[in-house]
């Protein structure tokens, strides 16, 4: 079960809102597709009118009126204040240290926030083969700090990965600093159940925050390792009204947006 | 530079057994020269592209590639690419060998082939696993700082084919909007074919504008809707309610192949596919 | 970012001993802030410039630099740079150090800059004795085929200083026409200023356009004019024949620093300094 | 006295014709301001209609209707079928071995065709400090050809460099390919006695071609270093009426240009 299934909102909708509420205004936010781009964008619609977004396919500072399917989807570029080759982004703007946040999402992860978005199973004989890292490897290095956004289960959350796609605080207690990263690396990891954060020193991460409806043992028990619990657990203010009314209707937009047949060009 | 037809251009330029890389970053993917490829029964492709997407699931899908160097394998926004991973996990139709990178691995690999460069560097691969199963991802150490950066080797495909807005009747070509690293590729391959929307008198190329010179094109095929279902600024739209029914089109191995021998083996060209998909009433 | 006048400016941003790049390839020279450092008196500036040009001449020769790091010193199309010649051969008005490149060089050090790269690298260098005087050219080995490359170490100048056509009032700052090595510059400083020729409501950027974003810029001034007697595109033209009759001021050291007495310390700001060339005649 | 000194022409448009003559239709020739840029465009406006010109300031294909006089006049984005940024020329159009002819100009030459543009004496207590090198090491690397513009005496003619601004075939023999330079280095010095070229083996420049009106002997003594003479030596054709005209035409506008005041900006 999972721990965000409550009549007045879907989990989905609950990490969003979590999600958007610890970007400020301002911040340059390195976004990828979905739930990360939902809550960027809730970000900008509701108490950061001026977050900056940035999407790997070049765009800059876009401000898009629906969600883009893809990390390419033409109204990004429309409405950016600058389009820049593929390369670039990578090189001036992420490896150049301009990026405040990056937001990752990830099939799985460990105890130290590293992440798996490659593969289950073997890697030359997977299970699963899963669509790869993408840009996640480099903003986990660069971005000033990372937020990862997944839905908690003991099958997503592992204590061991099958593949590190991306480096968090890699085996923890330091070992992160020592390999050169110049990010801080994850610094909260917001799943349905509510928000770990890495604890001092172990660099492990802790349940630090609870949605009101769960239990910290419903956290720990959706946890593949043993999970940690803060000396003290905060509860997360469920959703608003605005923040979901924000929410469905930039859903509600975005959807129509992809249902509208494209006239087949010739 | 020879303007001539798709075909043409895929016979003379695209042969069995070479690197070909299909860019486009979400934006101008060159979905009709896939097609054409499929068509004209390539084999032995070794596929360069920074997101497989579509065009690569069906070209590995039908069976024109033993091998994949990429960085991000899925149908954007959507979920699998299910021929991919058919081709990886189960080796249908065949064995794919993977080269597997990040965006910015790979970007920088670009570059290094664009500049004639050996080798690509960057602050990269920290802390990942990618470096134990590439064994081209390697490493130089800074004659300033002592620093390890990662190396990827350069990006320097046989042939790179684009998808653009215009072509002049020269074969400047111009491009507009969301460029991935398409410049890139295409400077670093030895032949770069190019398909257009228009060919028109005057590009009309903006100032700053980004255009790929006739003398550093090979050939340029006029393809109207090459990109479909991707897009092309300024003349239609991403199909993305497209990019969502191929989840259910490639999902089955005998659904995909019965697609792509109807719309793509079982027409001509470009336009016959679309005239097609519009007489089935599969596309509005 | 904040939009301030070009005195405050450089009174907040540009201090003794720091790494200035005032950058501009031939276009959008930003001459203005040139003068207002002379103005300001700043002293023992370390100058980084692929070519010095006349707004390097005119701070060199004003005693506001002990270092120069450069890839091209002369006045283009016209001859020397007659100040900067004189500091390198005669230390006047003071010694000068300098730190020489080729241009791919500089281009790859800021590039490296801009990238937060430790170094740059290039296939260059080869055959030249510019290794042998500036031993920071160094070089790299390449992991995959073992040649030698040339490595430069990345500039980050702690401010660069640019001319832009436009900015809007969120500081946004748009460039058009030739780009030179500008917005690697401006990108690889700790703090970026740009002079603009004008402040407006919507800038208009075309697909593609050069920008740089208000949240990289530190300050912007409007300065119409401030790149004369470089150009803006859009706004005015070369003035190539300041740049002639440069040569004639600038060969000598006292007509040099009455020039410089009377027009830049002896004006107010860069309204006053056309204003005298104006009421002398100077300049049509 | 100059070699060129003749009444119907002036040495200057003499080796401006003579490059020019070298140019062929649609080669890709990066040019420097001066000279270089003359022969270039005088063989755009007679033989070479497409001609494709590079300069360094980043404009490609350009087609000025007058001579800049700085590299990055706005005569030449406004003429060029694009404008890119001055690294990406150097990285992709440069190293990327896009150029057939790289033209360069110095202040001295050496018989391997190596030049001096950056320093007469010592470089630490320099004679004369010239302008430096700029763009000319990667040019002469890269470029597919080399062809060196310069008027010809024993100070610019020299049996040692002061200092090797740029390579050409180095120590001869063969250093040149050892070195790994991707481009065949020097292929012709234009002077206003007549064209040297590279003698097989050796690399060392001998005289191939003069000019009518001047001998072998005035040639070898106008140079530095005991010049070789080739067995056969050509003589070049005076300038042509047509190509006087057009190149007096072209040098007339851009005087006219280059006078015109331009009004201060405010």
């Amino acid at each position: 079960m999972s721990g965000g299934a409550r009549p007045g909102w879907s989990p989905d909708e609950m990490m969003t809102v979590t999600a958007a509420r610890m970007l400020w205004d301002r911040c340059v936010c390195f976004v990828g597709i979905g739930l990360p781009s939902a809550a960027a964008n809730l970000a900008r619609l509701l108490h950061a009118p001026d977050i900056v977004l940035i999407y790997e396919s070049g765009t800059i500072g876009t401000r898009p009126d629906v969600l883009p399917l893809s990390i390419g989807d033409g109204e990004l570029a429309e409405t950016a204040s600058a389009v820049v080759p593929l390369p670039e982004i990578f090189a001036y703007w992420l490896q150049g240290g301009r990026v405040d946040v990056g937001f990752l999402g990830a099939a799985q992860v460990d105890r130290y926030g590293n992440l798996n978005s490659t593969v289950i199973g073997p890697y030359a004989k997977p299970k699963t083969r899963l669509p790869g890292a993408g840009g996640a490897p480099e903003i986990a290095i660069h971005a000033k700090q990372v937020f990862v956004v997944l839905k908690q289960s003991p099958r997503s959350f592992v204590a061991e990965l099958g593949f590190r796609s991306s480096g968090g605080f890699l085996e923890g207690h330091g070992a992160r600093a020592r390999s050169g990263a110049p990010g801080a690396g994850p610094q909260a990891i917001i799943t349905d159940y509510g928000v770990m954060k890495p604890a001092e020193g172990s660099e492990e991460f802790e349940l630090v925050a609870r949605y009101e409806h769960v239990t910290v043992a419903e956290a720990v028990a959706a946890t593949g390792w043993p999970l940690r619990v803060a000396a003290s657990v905060a509860i997360l203010a469920p959703p608003q009204t605005e923040e979901l009314e924000v929410l469905r209707d930039l859903h509600r937009r975005t959807r129509e947006a992809n249902s509208r047949p494209v006239k087949l060009p010739v | 530079m020879a303007i001539t037809t798709l075909r043409e251009a895929i016979e003379a330029h695209v042969h069995d057994g070479e690197t070909v890389a299909l860019e486009g970053f979400t934006h101008l993917i060159p979905f009709a020269a896939g097609h054409e490829i499929i068509r004209q029964g390539r084999r032995g492709l070794r596929l360069v592209r920074m997101t497989p997407d579509l065009v690569y699931d069906q070209m590995i899908g039908a069976g024109c590639a033993d091998r994949l160097t990429f960085s991000w394998g899925g149908n954007p926004g959507v979920g699998s690419a299910h021929r991919v991973r058919d081709a990886i996990e189960n080796a249908w139709p065949g064995p794919l060998a993977i080269n597997e990178h990040s965006h910015a691995g790979m970007a920088a690999a670009y570059v290094a082939g664009a500049s004639r460069l050996p080798f690509g560097m960057l602050r990269g691969y920290l802390g990942t696993d990618l470096p134990l199963v590439n064994a081209s991802i390697r490493s130089v150490t800074c004659p300033y700082t002592g620093e390890q950066l990662a190396t990827v080797p350069a990006l320097n495909p046989d042939v790179t084919i684009l998808h653009a807005q215009k072509a002049d009747r020269a074969g400047n070509v111009l491009l507009a909007g969301i460029l991935g690293a398409q410049k890139e590729a295409g400077l670093a391959a030895k032949r770069l074919l190019v398909t257009v929307e228009e060919i028109v008198e005057d590009l009309g190329t903006p100032m700053n504008g980004i255009v790929l010179p006739h003398w550093v094109v090979t050939a340029v095929a006029c393809v109207p809707g090459g990109a479909w279902p991707s897009y092309a600024r300024g003349y239609y739209s991403r199909d993305n309610a497209f990019y969502i029914a191929w989840d259910e089109i490639s999902r089955d191995r005998t659904a995909f192949t019965a697609w792509i021998d109807r719309y793509v083996r079982g027409t001509a060209d470009f336009p016959a596919f679309i005239a097609a998909l519009r007489a089935d009433g599969a596309r509005p």
